[in-house]
Parts: structure tokens; sequence; C-alpha cells
């Protein structure tokens, strides 16, 4: 027998297309907003990643911001102009970074990788602010309209090029991902996430597995970031600040951990809410995705891609569980009779 | 002869309690052996320290001749040595298939982030080894639908699927009901006696040691009290009262 | 010389404020096992209750002495209403959830708590020191220095003594110790667990509020501080070892001194330092100077 | 009179696995009753169950006529229930006598100091023992002090997980002369034991199969 049934190319490659010919009948800041959502979607998958493992992290947007200051510092310092050098660079930059710190981090679980993450990327905020004869403070840095692969396109279609290159860079990426998935390590990641010990004993390296996977992620969100910067022209600190890694966290548990696709979706739906609800009321956007964020942890643990399965009235058995939120011993919980057992918490053992 | 497994003056204590003391085990190619003893005799701490899981406070552990002091569970694991679970240790997210796949696929050492983990070699294999344990209806099932004796197999079949030269297994009739037992455990050591693994398993049941085992090795409070045919050693007065609490 | 004065007596006061802030968190996280990632916020909400209130009272040209009360009030007000609530109604859903899950909960009451001082504070700065200033200054080995910190640290001292002795010589304690070591267990022996937990996680809550509230007369208080505050304090209990009331302070010496330090003579890299030594220390013992290795049984 | 402990039709499942099928049993008032089964039968389980620490998915256990459904795990010991785990489980960092009097201190017990004197008497290797850390007992004490414990709040019914395992026979002995002298003195004792021979001193025996009662014997 061969591979398991795998998802249809074809779902995804048509909505790619329509996203491709969107360009055609939407508005230009529209437009700008999908870019976004799809560069930001990157960042947003490697923390997915991750988070297959069982591992959450409150600092991905170091690499985020590693990969926008990059192509910013190579524009400044090297006077690099093309565009598909500069996201090459900081891709490398991603993945160099994360391949030092994932030494480190890569030793970690639970708490203590969430917020070493986190430690790190403020950091490197830290850095971004301080040095301003380098990396311009809180001004920041700019990054001109580049050529892309040689060629200058006009002002008015920038955008767009931008759109697409954004898009078919995210395409790509994604499907590596998806390969990765379903790959050994990728497999051994979800394996780790249940049982350490038996990797182990199986010959397998969970360090080297969770390693692997963190400079996977931090490329991937070294990308978005120059991706970011390449759309707005200019890049702060602010990239690699805590709330931005907290938005990656929530967008990636907002789509979902059960596909791929997933943080697309949520990055999607997240940016356009954003939009509209930062506008309405600046000072409860915060509450908002905090009360959003306590609603999906307990009543959508799947996330917004689960609502697909739901859809499909035909939730696939043994598919990987999404994002497993369900009490390990699902058993019982149809019928606690010691209804005060449900709420007592874990064992410290 | 260089024994397959060496074990010389092995002491554990966890805080007080003597988990292991002077204890010296040698196992040569090709045995069967059996551990019994009471639960708290030491047993379990024995294969978590051949297998590297614990460090011993003394004693050192010879396998094949080559000191293990100091590997991890994954380098001894690779030097041949497999193991596994009193309660079995599975990836419950995971279908059995899955489960198996891995387990090849880590005997490969091809780990990988491109080739899918579903591919032919493996998966042929993979189903080949869940059939002889009864296994192959439930591949595509997770984990967690496996009722509690089918979990046990998958346990002891990834242990096996790594092709070791020892394999240690943990109490592997734990949970399985008196009339399966031996269906269970022909299945087992034919499977053993054909890949040529030296075994080394724990047992609580004395019927199977007698059955199974040509030599059995009886723990008490960390120590090994008695060694040899399990028809003699397992009528011993005081071998009976250790382990069963009565002559 | 008088800087290494400076440095000293600087990197005390800024010992005796992570202390205090890390205290609760590392506390919280020892009985619960829990990081709170809220924590943060709760300092900040102590902080502006603090500095709101004494500016109130201030307002009326009252006696500024009364002023301290007034910041140990704030501090007790915000713990021990926002402690049990978030405990019972929240956190009590997820114990026997995935470890990631309780943080994303945490995290999410830390993004509420987050515009809650703003909506109630708005976001101009605010800066309450009277209670600083009233206490004057005192001249050591040649400096000139405030007499405020010194409070500080002995608010820092006390509360850990009291937490020692807690822990160490009462009841309470060993039921906590029991708690911590068997959750199960204690619960046979008739131990309300629920009831420690609440009462652990209200304890930290109150720590972390009066944090805030006795070091809002030496700052001015904008959005924004809880997760600064958050992120410092995970550092001193990295280092010290999650979980431990001694590792806390040892990491609060260490981080303490170290950023004095560094904001003395290489000011760009106070935030830097603070990492490097805690990546240093846990490259060399992963789980901190105090921090246990948990086993898995098989 | 109602039976000190009964347990009717229980069903309890861990990790998505069913692990006792409808168990049905009693202890009386002052019985001694043994559950008598192999190593995953469902022992530990069934006691674990009555202990609060496990929910039911099905079925009803009470204790004196009061059902546990509504009794939360922590107030179980106030009813007079001791349990002893199969694997001790004292709490380590404290003092054999700190671990005797942490029911005391969660506020179920009346005249804490009578009651551990008279556990003492009971035991009087215990007693030489109240000052050491439980963590530097040996396996057999630890197994012994988590007896003294169980009595501590056990006034009326005692569950022992597998009181001999580890135990060496002379220690065996003793511990069942004093299993027998408390059931004297009123207690109903239920144990759970994989060995049959061992619990040859019991009243009545209850044999667990794969989380069946097999047959009740006697």
């Amino acid at each position: 027998m061969g591979p398991r049934p795998r998802p249809s190319p074809l779902l995804p490659l048509g909505a790619l297309v329509l996203f491709l010919l969107a360009p055609l009948v939407l508005s230009g800041w529209i437009v700008f907003l999908l870019t976004v959502a799809w560069a930001k979607a990157l960042a947003v998958l490697g923390v997915v990643l991750l988070l297959r493992g069982g591992l959450l992290t409150f600092g991905h947007a170091l690499y985020y911001a590693a990969g926008a200051y990059a192509a910013g510092m190579a524009v400044k310092y090297l006077h690099v102009r093309e565009g598909l050098a500069l996201l090459g660079l900081a891709l490398l930059a991603g993945v160099g970074t994360s391949a030092l710190l994932g030494l480190l981090v890569a030793r970690y679980r639970g708490v203590y990788f969430a917020l070493l993450n986190l430690a790190f990327s403020m950091v490197l905020y830290g850095v971004l602010l301080k040095f301003y004869a380098i990396t311009g403070g809180t001004d920041g840095l700019g990054l001109p309209a580049p050529p892309l692969a040689g060629l200058r396109p006009v002002a008015q279609s920038l955008r767009l090029a931008l759109y697409d290159l954004t898009l078919v860079l995210a395409a790509l990426l994604i499907y590596a991902a998806h390969r990765f998935s379903a790959s050994p390590v990728g497999y051994t990641l979800r394996a780790i996430r249940d049982n350490e010990v038996r990797v182990e004993y199986m010959g397998a390296s969970v360090w080297r597995t969770i390693y692997v996977s963190y400079v996977i992620a931090g490329g991937l969100a070294s990308v978005a970031g120059a991706l970011i910067g390449l759309s707005v022209g200019h890049i702060t600190p602010d990239l690699s600040f805590w709330s931005q890694s907290g938005e990656f966290v929530f967008v990636a548990i907002l789509g979902g951990t059960g596909s791929v696709l997933a943080p697309v979706v949520g990055s999607i739906v997240f940016e356009f809410v954003r939009n509209y609800a930062f506008e309405l009321s600046p000072y409860t956007w915060q509450m908002t995705l905090g009360i959003v964020l306590l609603v999906i942890i307990f009543f959508l643990p799947g996330g917004l891609w689960s609502l697909s399965a739901l859809a499909r009235r035909l939730p696939r058995r043994g598919a990987p569980p999404p994002f497993r939120t369900s009490p390990r011993d699902g058993a019982g919980a149809a019928g606690a009779r010691t209804a005060d057992q449900a709420r007592e918490p874990r064992g410290g053992r | 002869m260089t024994a397959l497994l060496e074990a010389a003056g092995l002491t554990k204590f966890f805080g007080a309690v003597r988990a292991a003391e002077e204890l010296s085990v040698r196992v040569d190619e090709g045995e069967m052996v059996g551990i019994v003893g009471s639960n708290g005799s030491g047993k379990t701490t024995f294969l978590n320290l051949a297998t590297g899981y614990l460090a011993p406070d003394r004693g050192r552990i010879l396998l094949a001749g080559r000191d293990t002091a100091g590997l991890s569970p994954r380098l001894i694991t690779r030097l041949g040595v497999a193991r596994s679970f009193q309660i079995p240790q599975l990836y419950l997210g995971l279908t059995v298939l899955e489960n198996m796949l891995l387990s090849l696929a880590a005997r490969s050492g091809r780990g990988g982030v491109w080739a899918p983990l579903y591919r032919a070699p493996w998966t042929d294999e993979g189903r080949q080894i869940l059939e002889r344990f009864g296994l192959e209806a439930y591949a595509s099932r997770s984990v967690g639908e496996l009722p509690e004796g089918g979990r046990k197999l998958l346990d002891i079949a990834l242990a096996i699927a790594l092709r070791p030269r020892l394999l240690l297994m943990d109490e592997p009739t734990a949970g399985v009901s008196t009339e399966d037992k031996f269906e269970v455990m022909d299945t087992l050591v034919g499977v053993l006696r054909q890949g040529r693994i030296t075994t080394i398993f724990v047992e609580h049941d004395m019927d199977v040691v007698h059955r199974y085992s040509r030599r059995v090795l009886v723990f008490d409070q960390g120590l090994v009290i008695a060694d040899g045919e399990p028809v003699t050693v397992l009528a011993d007065a005081d071998v009976r009262k250790a382990v069963l609490g009565h002559a | 010389m008088r800087l290494l004065t400076v440095i000293a007596l600087d990197g005390l006061a800024y010992a005796s404020w992570l202390f205090l802030v890390s205290a609760g968190l590392t506390f919280t996280y020892g009985v619960l096992r829990v990081l709170n990632l809220a924590h943060g916020n709760l300092y900040a909400l102590g902080a502006y209750l603090g500095a709101f209130l004494v500016l109130r009272y201030a307002a009326t040209g009252s006696a500024v002495i009364l002023g301290y009360g007034l910041l140990l009030l704030a501090a007790l007000v915000v713990g021990i209403i926002a402690g049990p609530l978030i405990e019972r109604v929240f956190l009590r859903r997820v114990y026997s959830r995935e470890e990631e899950v309780q943080l994303l909960l945490t995290f999410s009451i830390s993004l509420i708590l987050e515009d809650v001082v703003k909506l109630t504070w708005g976001v101009t700065p605010m800066f309450a020191e009277m209670p600083y200033t009233y206490l004057g200054r005192v001249r050591l080995g040649g400096v000139n220095y405030a007499w405020y910190p010194f409070l500080l640290t002995g608010i820092a001292l006390a509360m850990g003594g009291l937490l020692w002795l807690t822990v160490t010589r009462t009841r309470l304690g060993k039921v906590l110790i029991s708690v911590i070591t068997d959750r199960e267990i204690s619960s046979t022996l008739g131990i309300n667990v629920p009831r420690v937990y609440t009462l652990a996680f209200t304890l930290g809550a109150v720590l972390a509020a009066i944090g805030g509230a006795f070091t809002a007369p030496m700052f001015s208080l904008v959005p924004g501080v809880g997760a600064d505050v958050l992120v410092i304090s995970f550092a001193v209990i990295a280092i010290g070892g999650l979980g431990s009331i001694g590792g806390a302070a040892l990491g609060s010496i260490v981080v303490g001194l170290a950023r004095s330090a560094a904001v003395y003579l290489a000011p760009e890299l106070d935030l830097f330092a603070i990492y490097f030594i805690m990546a240093l220390v846990l490259l060399f013992r992963p789980q901190g100077f105090f921090g246990e290795i948990e086993v898995r049984r098989i | 009179m109602p039976d000190m402990l009964s347990v009717e039709g229980v069903w309890v499942g861990i990790k998505g696995v069913v692990v006792l099928r409808g168990i049905g049993f009693a202890v009386p008032p002052g019985g001694l009753v043994a559950l008598v089964g192999r190593n995953g039968a469902g022992k530990t389980t069934t006691l674990k169950s009555v202990m609060g620490l496990l929910p039911l998915s099905d079925g009803r256990i009470s204790v004196d006529g009061v059902d546990l459904a509504r009794v939360p795990a922590y107030r179980r010991a106030t009813l007079g229930i001791g349990y002893v785990p199969e694997d001790r489980r004292l709490i380590g960092p404290l003092t054999v006598a700190d671990n005797l009097l942490l029911p005391a201190w969660a506020g179920g017990l009346a005249r804490p100091s009578e009651r551990l004197e008279w556990v003492y008497c009971l035991m009087p290797d215990v007693r030489s023992l109240a000052g050491r850390r439980a963590a530097q007992l040996s396996g057999g004490q630890q197994k012994m002090v988590a007896l003294a414990r169980a009595l501590m709040s056990g006034t009326r019914l005692l569950l022992l997980d597998e009181p001999f395992e580890g135990l060496s026979p002379g220690l065996g002995d003793k511990l069942a002369a004093t299993i027998r002298q408390v059931q004297r003195e009123g207690l109903s004792v239920l144990l759970a034991e994989s060995d049959v021979k061992r619990v040859a001193f019991v009243q009545e025996t209850y044999t667990i199969e794969r989380g069946e009662i097999a047959r009740p014997a006697s």
C-alpha cells in the first residue's frame, strides 16, 4: 500500500490562482493588506510547526525582525538593491540566528522554551533601539523600492509585483513546510510532543529534531520579516517587540495547527479584523484579542481551521488532532461523576 | 567469549531506598533470560540502568565488551539494545502504522525533512510487522483507539522493529488476560528466535517464566538472590518466599 | 570608588525590586506548575492603583506618611481581588490541559489586563513621587543617596523572610510542601488542594502588586510596564531555578548588580548583560541554580 | 446496617482505555476483604476511584451509606477513610511525624495527638522513625509509615494497595498482624493483592480480572 490518502493539491493550487488574479478586482489597499497577511502567515507557520511539537514560543518576532533588519542593513551598508538578494540575505540571517540560539533553546520545553525565546527577542529589541548609529533606533531604517530579478517595476505596479512575489514565495515555503510535516523529522516532532522517552528509545534524537524544526521556523519568520520590510518600505524595532511575537501566537491559535494552510486563513482574517477594529477602539484592541483567545481556548481548540472539518462534517479519524487541548485522559470526561475531579489541578509529580 | 551484556557491581539508591546493590548480571548471545522478583525489588531499575535511562551510583555495564558509561538511551539503542516498557510508551496522537514507521525510520537512521515518512519499503515492512502481532486491522487507527493488550504488543513490536541484538522487555504479559498470555508469548518468542534476538524479560507470572526462559534471575531488594534454571530456582523455598511472600 | 558605591547601591535597590516581583512568580509556579504570564500586569495594576491613590491623597494635602499605607492597600486590593478571580474562574479549567494551553490562557489574561490599565488610567505617564522624596537623602561613602530604595530593600527582606518562615516553619508551609510534592496523595490526606492553589496564586498576585505599588514612586508609569517586568523576572527565576524562592533571591542579586553595573559602564548593554548572564547560567546548569530536573517514570 | 464500603456497577477509564467494567463488591462494617488480581487487572484503579482520584464514568460508590459522588476527593479522608497507595508516596521532604500529622493539619481530624499516640502504640517502629525525613527511609520503612499515615485519618475504613509488596517476609508477617489488630479494633479493611496465598487471613476475597469481578469467593 502506498502513502496514506493526501489532501488533493487542486484546492490549494486553485486558491493560489484566485489570489494571484484577485488584484484585478480588488482595491490597492486590500491588495496591500493581503500582502501583509500572506507574508506574516510565514512567520505564523513557523510558530505552528513548533506548536505541533508542543513548543510554544513567545519570541518568534526575533527572527521576523532579524530578517527585516538583515535586508535593511544590506541596503544601507552593502548597497544591495536587488529584492531577491535581500530576501536571500534575510533568510541567511534568520537561519544563522536561529541556528545559534537554537543550540541553547532546543534543550528546553514548556515555559522555559516560551520565555527564553521571549527574552532573546527582547534583547534584540533593546539592541535595535539603543544602537542608534547602526540601526537608526526608533526611526528605523528605510527600504527603498527594490528591483526584482533585475527588473525595476514602475511605481504603480511595484505593489502588485511585491504582492505576486510574496504570494509565490509563501506558496513555495508553505509547500516545503508541508513536505517537512510529512517527513520522518516532521513526524518525529509530533512524536516528541507525545512521548520523548520513546523517541530516544527508538534511537532518534529529540534534540536534533527540535533543533532542525527551530531553525526552519526561524528561517520562515525571517523571510516574512524581509517581505514585510519591502512591502511597507520601512522597518522599526517594534518588529522584535513581544507584542509582535504574541500576535504570531495569537494568529497561530486563531487559524489552528491542523494544516499548513491554516496560518494563511488565520492571518488574513486577523489583518482584516484588525484593520477595522483598531480604528474603532484602539484602547480595547488587546483586550479583544485576549477575549477571542480565551474563547478559542475554551470553545474552539482546533482554531478556525477545525471549522472546515465541521463543515465537511467528516473529521477524518486517525488524523492528527490539530492542536490537542483535550485532557490526555479523555475517558471519564463524558460522565465525570465526581465533578470536582475534573476541575482538580494536575499532579505535580 | 565476551558476554553480550555484562553488568558488574551496579549500585543505585533513590534517597535511602535501595534499588540495586552490587548487582552483577551476565547474559550471553542467544540467551532468553527471565527476571522475577516482587515489586520494588529493582527489576525495572536494572532495565533503566542497562539502557542508560538512569546512571548507576557505582558499577559498570559492558555491551559486547564496550563500556556504556555515560551513554544516553538513544546511543545505547543505536548500539543494538531495544526495550519495551511496563506501561506502553507510544505516540498517542499518531496512528498505529505511523508509530511503526517512526521506528523503522529511526532504525534506518535516515531522518530527512523532505521525503515522506510514508514510503513503500517502510510501509510494507511496517504492515508486515503489525500483521505478525495481529495489529494490522488497527494500522490506520490512532493509538488511542487500541485496546490495552494491543498497546502492549505495539510497544514490543516497536522495539523489535529496530532489529536489536539485545531486547529488554518489562513485563511483556502484564495486562494480558490469562487465556491469551501463552499465545502472546508464543508469537513473541517465534519472532525473537527468527531474528536471533537475545532477550531479557521481567515477568510476574511464574508459569510464563517456567515455560519461556532457560535461565532465571531472582531479584530481591536490589540484589540478585538466585540465578539458574527455572525448575531449580523457582522451587527454592527462599526464592518463593522472596518473590511470592510464602514458600 | 564612588562609582562602585553607586553601582552597589543601585544594584541593591534593583535586586530588591526584582526579588519582590520574581518571588511571587516563582512561588506561584512552584505550587501550581503554571507560569503566570499575567504576573507583570498584576504588577502594573498594583503600581497604577498605588500611584493613583497616592496622588489623590496628596491632593487633599494630608500627611504624606499615610501614603505608604495607601501603597500597601493598593497592593492588597489588587492581589486579593484579581488573584482568586483569575485562578478560580480561568486557570482552574486548564490544569488538566497541556502546558502550552495554560501559558496561552495566562497570556490572554495578560492582554486583557494590559488594556484594563489603559482604559482606567489612560496612556499619559503617571508619577507619584511623594513617598520617594518624603524620606529624603543620605550620604553614603561619598554618595548622596535617597532613602527610599532602602525601604524597598526592607520590604523585600521582610517578604522573603516571611515566605521562607511560612514554608519552613508553619503547618501551612508543610501542607504546601505536601501539595507540591504529590498533589494526588495530598488530597487523599484531606488537604483541600483547590483551595491551596487559590491561596498560592493569590499570594503570588499580592507579591506582584506589592512590587508594583512600592516601586511606583520611583519611576513614572507608562503602559507596557508589565511586559518588561515579566521578561526581566523570568530571567531572574530562570537563573535561580523555577519554583525556588532562594533561587529568586540569588537571581535578583545577580541580575540587579549586573544591570546596575551595565547601566553605569555600558548603558547600551543593560538588557543584554542580563540575558548574557542568564544564557551563561543555563548553558552550564539548564535547570538554574536551585532548580530540579524531573525524571519521568517509565 | 449499610455496608462500610459498597461499590456498585462501577466503570472507569484511564486515557481512553476502559479499566473497570462494572465491578461491584462490598466491605461489611468491621470486615476484612481482599481484592485479588494480577497486575493490570484493575485493583489500583478501584482503590483510586474510591479515593476520588479517578472519575467514574458510571456506577456508584458509597461509604457507610454516603454516596461519594458528591464528596470531593479531599473530603473523603474526613469520612474516616485511610489509603495506602501501592508506591508508598510519602512526602519526602517532610519528617515522618509531619507526614503522619498532615491529615490533622488539613483540618479533618479530631484530637490528632491521641490518634498519633494510638498509631505509635500500634506500630512502635514508626515512633522510633518520627524525626527522620521520609526520603531517608528504606522501602520497607516507607511502607510501614504509609500505613501509619493512613491510620491517622482512617478511623473507619482502610484501603491498602499491595501492602506486602517489597516487604521482607518478617516485616510482612508483622504487617499482617497489625492489619488484623486494627480490624479487631473496629476498622473495616479492603486490601488489594496480586497473590491469593498472601491474603489467607482475610474473611472474604473477590477476584478481579480484566476489570471485572470474576467470582465472589469466600
